[in-house]
């Protein structure tokens, strides 16, 4: 865990429970999501987070309610982390009209303005300005929420990335672009797509405080998160977070992940960031296995009961489509 | 209803300036708009009024600008984005494709984005092929966005109060020849509902179709028509998505003619489109073809003569209008 | 002459394979088309055959690649940019629209811009709205770009070959669902000029026009049709831009009557934009207006049943034939 | 004048008319041109070089026969610098056949594309993937040219700017960025735009080599421009050149401007690059008064025969247009 989870303020264990539940919450649906997949349940794309669930867990646990976020292609790890639903997830996945859009957007396109989540997005990039369009409206409407936009290393090299990230700049915006860097873009390796691999130093060009973390810690995260956080609602965002991670397996379920070395692959395997939350809520608040498993069964119960729900629920009917068609 | 004469930006200008007064999360961002007030002077007087929380500059970042806005109105807020030209809303185009077109379907009904880009086209004095263009077709092909195009000052403060009290994105698109000619505005509240046309002109004999800085043209036509004993009725949709689908087609089946005028290129334009919906209902109704005035299928050059003859003239209408009643059968079709 | 069967992306692939061998300026770059071959695997093996100066795989910055295409166009070599999902064209519209659609006008005709983005589009599978889009209306109405859309591997071959040796922009459209497709393909050199349309059923009673995926759609409706005692003919058009208005024309003065199918949404669509035409010049010998089968003016849903039901299927162009030959007088029309 | 031009080795009598003729002449162009714009001769935009000659003046100079440029809306004076026909340039303004463009392209777009001027352009940014998808070409095609674009500090907020120098690094291309910092764009002050107005230190974060350097001062531009030709040359492009600059009036002719404080305006008129040209001349290479009033009246009067020219030429019919514009 990270250092700073060791110091003088020994994390409660509420809080090292809850970052466990989120991690393993969001290992858990992606793997059982995947096996939904494979059976055919699930179709068009699906991005798994999996060796990921640090960030949006480290990241989402700094944040407060009103505040907002935005996220990506690869987008359950955020939802859940936010609190979502895992039912209307699992049922949106399955095309129902008991999910979060409905049926109509799918995993690339969950969203929940209810609460402050912008969605996730097949448009790589796309989150960017999103995010720091919500705070924008949020400083005009004079509300101190901050909004996270989770983006990627491939997002980094394109053009929204500076406009966006400078407009945030130049009106102090309550922003925070959380770069989730897991050095590849499907297969292509970041040291193919920029000369400098260290993203945080683009946000220090344009004069933006930037940090680098580890992303394997969801700790760590979680305090570098919370120090951004503060210095947005003190009025001088917006800040950039390059959190380093790495995929546990292909870019999509489909995609075998050839391309990335065994080694590299289980240097990252023995940084899991769920196996860290799991240590620390064993070590620091000497929480039994016996425990933990139960926590665990009881995360599994859910996804199954949300499998269960959304295998009964309804899908969204042509007719009532072709009324909601009209006029669009 | 009392009234007054307002140039098209002023009718704009008391729009924006009403509704920012009506609900604090109106704002507006653009280049140039705040302290200059803008390149059109439609901003002007906004900064010193709503200060500059909501009324802002922007660096030259189109594709952030849209971004943002549509970012901003998902989130709530009602966000008015100026773009100095249309060729420009190019940079921002995933943007309002992808995002703000798309918002309100991918979450099921929940979301609405209700984001106006307020932006002008046409040719006008040498700008040449970068700066000269009509792309309304581009969005009008777009589910999911409003298309509006106000030809007189009181359709255009009218029409941007309905955009900014609605909830779909609006691509709000003025004419740079249009900011300053006048027209009278009723004072008070005066709201256009978006998808009701209105018949700039009655007539019996022909009906015709234009927009934005269509119609003062197209209008000119109708008068020297109407010396040569032709009546024509003159339709400005106003806003071409949603379309007034009935006015128009209620009007070709009593005039049974139907001329269409656009500035933009004839291929794959809206008059295209409007043209297939006529002929769809009509068909049987009919006594000619309905004619398509458009510009040429080419960039608009800068050459000021070679500029004007890649859009449509007075005469071109007047041509297509007798074409439709099949006078002057040896005219060559003008281009 | 000789003849093998080849799937539509071998097909592209030999195209590409055959003019890189003999222009050492042609190159392509694109997201995973080299060391990966390409997410279509149409770039597979060609990495290896040219190296990586003329095969470079991309960041993701769609208007970062559109717009070094077009310089790089514009300077002398010729590119082939691949864009992943048409839908991603979005980002670069710009250097599309505004640059390569333009360059030849603004330098009085010398510039020229042979540069190629090829992509794909059309639904699929629950790739959902932003994955899903059929935009070749946008670029057919911006003057100066090629749109291509080939339905077969032949034609994708022959017009890419044909592409590659020609002078200004093209946008080559592909459509997800065809690259597994398998067709026969002449051997040696075979080319398909830009313009010349292809009857792919020839018939009597009712002339359609489609293009793309819409082409095996729409000729299992013509043999349907066949067996209820109607003959259709089926053009495909292969180019929009240029288009084959002769043979569209033709064939309807013949049949007297006109379906076009599309699977992009009606509003402003190239259907729109073609039976606009066919109304002009056969309005006398029509015995009833156009027909449109089109997609939904929505975007398009993952749920796939919703996906299904807003682009046309087999039945619906079944319908409009009928509707277009006056029978099932009683039958709604088929959104 | 530059330190470097007052080292040992001092620059040749010929260089230094060389750099003094050229930034005289755009001087010329745009003061007549301006006269001409007011008489109503020329219309559309007009995009004034005043202030900036020294910038297009050095930096062409360190170019060959065979490389590229790209330019901006306020074009004329690379195309001038860059060796064009100023005849062919005011034929253009004034709409005519005889023009570059044959009065089709107007100021913001004059191309020449047999000598690699790729054009100015309407779009700000738009130069910058166009000259580095030049560069590429050249790659491809074996060639060893360089590419510079010239671009503005507006169009360094904007996403292209990332996008294509990120492409020109990751391919090493011979291709340079040279940005004309004036400050403005338009009446926005670039502090407004920017939290930092070193814009070198944006090529710097994505790993390009990066230089800053006095615009006011041509031989500084042609020193540090010779420098990143040859680093393009060796294989090791691109380069980014930031040129510290400013307006000598408004941002078109129409503008008057009034937003530019007047201190600031007179602090640059004193560092006027045509004057450091000329007194470089006079001192260095010992050229008389009278000899530099020769050299000024020489391009007076090319300027003044240009409009002759341009006045006596036809422009495009409406036939022709209707003929070119078949099968656009
Ligand atoms: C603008 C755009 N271009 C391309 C794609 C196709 N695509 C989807 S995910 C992906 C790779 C993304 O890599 P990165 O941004 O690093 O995110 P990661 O998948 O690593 O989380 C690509 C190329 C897209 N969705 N959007
Ligand atoms: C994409 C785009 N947005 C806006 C404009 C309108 N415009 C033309 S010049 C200009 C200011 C440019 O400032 P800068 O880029 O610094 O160049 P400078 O005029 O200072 O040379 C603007 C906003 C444009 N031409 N293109
Ligand atoms: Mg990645
Ligand atoms: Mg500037």
């Amino acid at each position: 865990m990270g250092a700073a989870a060791q110091g003088k303020n020994a994390p409660s264990r509420e809080f090292l429970e809850k970052i466990f539940r989120t991690a393993y919450k969001i290992r858990v649906f992606e793997t059982e999501g995947i096996k939904l997949y494979r059976q055919g349940l699930i179709r068009g794309y699906f991005h798994p987070y999996l060796g990921q669930e640090g960030i949006a867990t480290g990241a989402c646990a700094a944040l407060s309610e009103g505040d907002y976020i935005a996220s990506t292609h690869r987008g359950h790890g955020h939802c859940i982390a936010w609190g979502a639903d895992v039912k209307k997830m699992v049922a949106e996945l399955l095309q129902k009209e008991t999910g979060y859009c409905k049926g109509y957007g799918g995993s690339m396109h969950i969203a929940d303005i209810s609460v402050g989540n912008l969605g996730a997005n097949g448009i790589v990039g796309a989150g960017t300005p999103l995010g720091v369009g919500a705070a924008l409206a949020n400083q005009v409407n004079g509300s101190d929420a901050v909004t996270v936009t989770f983006s990627t290393d491939g997002a980094s090299n394109n053009g929204t990335f500076l406009e966006s990230l400078n407009l945030a700049a130049i009106w102090n915006l309550n922003f925070i672009l959380l770069v989730e860097n897991n050095g590849y873009a499907v297969s292509t390796r970041i040291e193919e797509s920029t000369r400098d691999t260290d993203l945080y130093k683009r946000g220090l060009a344009i004069g933006v405080e930037s940090h680098q973390v580890d992303g394997n810690d969801p700790f760590a995260v979680y305090e570098v998160m919370k120090q951004a956080v503060e210095t947005c609602r003190a009025g001088k965002g917006p800040v950039l977070i390059e959190a380093k991670t790495y995929r546990h397996m292909g870019h999509h379920v489909n995609d075998p992940g050839k391309y990335m070395p065994e080694d590299e692959l289980a240097y990252y395997k023995q940084r899991d960031p769920v196996d860290r939350a799991r240590a620390a809520l064993k070590e620091m608040a000497d929480v039994s296995d016996e425990d933990i498993a139960a926590i665990e069964a009881e995360i599994a119960a859910e996804f199954a009961d949300a499998v269960e729900f959304s295998k009964n629920s309804p899908e969204v009917t042509p007719e009532s489509f072709r009324e909601f068609a009209v006029g669009y | 209803m009392a009234e007054r004469e307002l140039m098209y930006r002023e009718a704009l200008r008391e729009a924006i300036d009403e509704e920012m007064g009506l609900n604090p999360s109106v704002f507006i961002i653009g280049e140039g708009i705040a302290e200059r007030g803008g390149s059109y002077k439609v901003t002007e007087g906004l900064l010193a009024k709503y200060g500059p929380k909501r009324v802002r500059d922007t660096p030259i970042a189109e594709a952030g600008m849209i971004g943002v806005g549509v970012g901003a109105a998902i989130a709530g807020a009602r966000p008015i984005v100026e773009i100095l030209y249309v060729d420009f809303a190019m940079l921002g185009m995933d943007m309002i494709v992808n995002q703000a077109a798309k918002f309100r379907l991918m979450t099921g009904g929940d979301g609405r984005v209700p984001f106006i880009m307020r932006t002008q086209g046409g040719t006008g004095g040498g700008v040449a092929a970068q700066h000269s263009q009509s792309l309304e077709a581009l969005f009008y092909h777009i589910p999911g966005l409003r298309v509006v195009m106000p030809s007189t000052p009181a359709d255009a403060k009218g029409l941007l109060k309905y955009a900014l009290r609605q909830d779909d994105p609006v691509m709000f698109l003025e004419h740079k020849h249009l900011y300053m000619t006048k027209g009278m505005v009723p004072d008070g509240e005066h709201i256009v509902e978006f998808g009701k046309g209105d018949i700039k002109r009655v007539g019996t004999d022909v009906t015709v179709i234009a927009w934005s800085n269509m119609i003062p043209r197209t209008l000119e036509a109708a008068e020297e028509l109407a010396r040569q004993g032709i009546s024509v009725e003159v339709i400005d949709p106003r806003t071409l998505v949603p379309l007034d689908r009935e006015m128009i087609v209620n009007s070709v089946l009593k005039t049974r003619r139907c001329v269409i005028v656009q500035e933009a290129n004839r291929r794959g334009g809206v008059a295209s489109d409007i043209a297939s919906i006529v002929q769809e209902e009509c068909f049987y109704e009919m006594d000619a073809p309905v004619e398509i005035v458009a510009g040429m299928d080419i960039p608009v050059p800068f050459n000021l003569t070679l500029e004007k003859a890649s859009v449509p003239q007075k005469d071109d209408v007047v041509a297509a209008v007798r074409r439709s009643l099949h006078l002057d059968p040896f005219a060559e079709a003008a281009e």
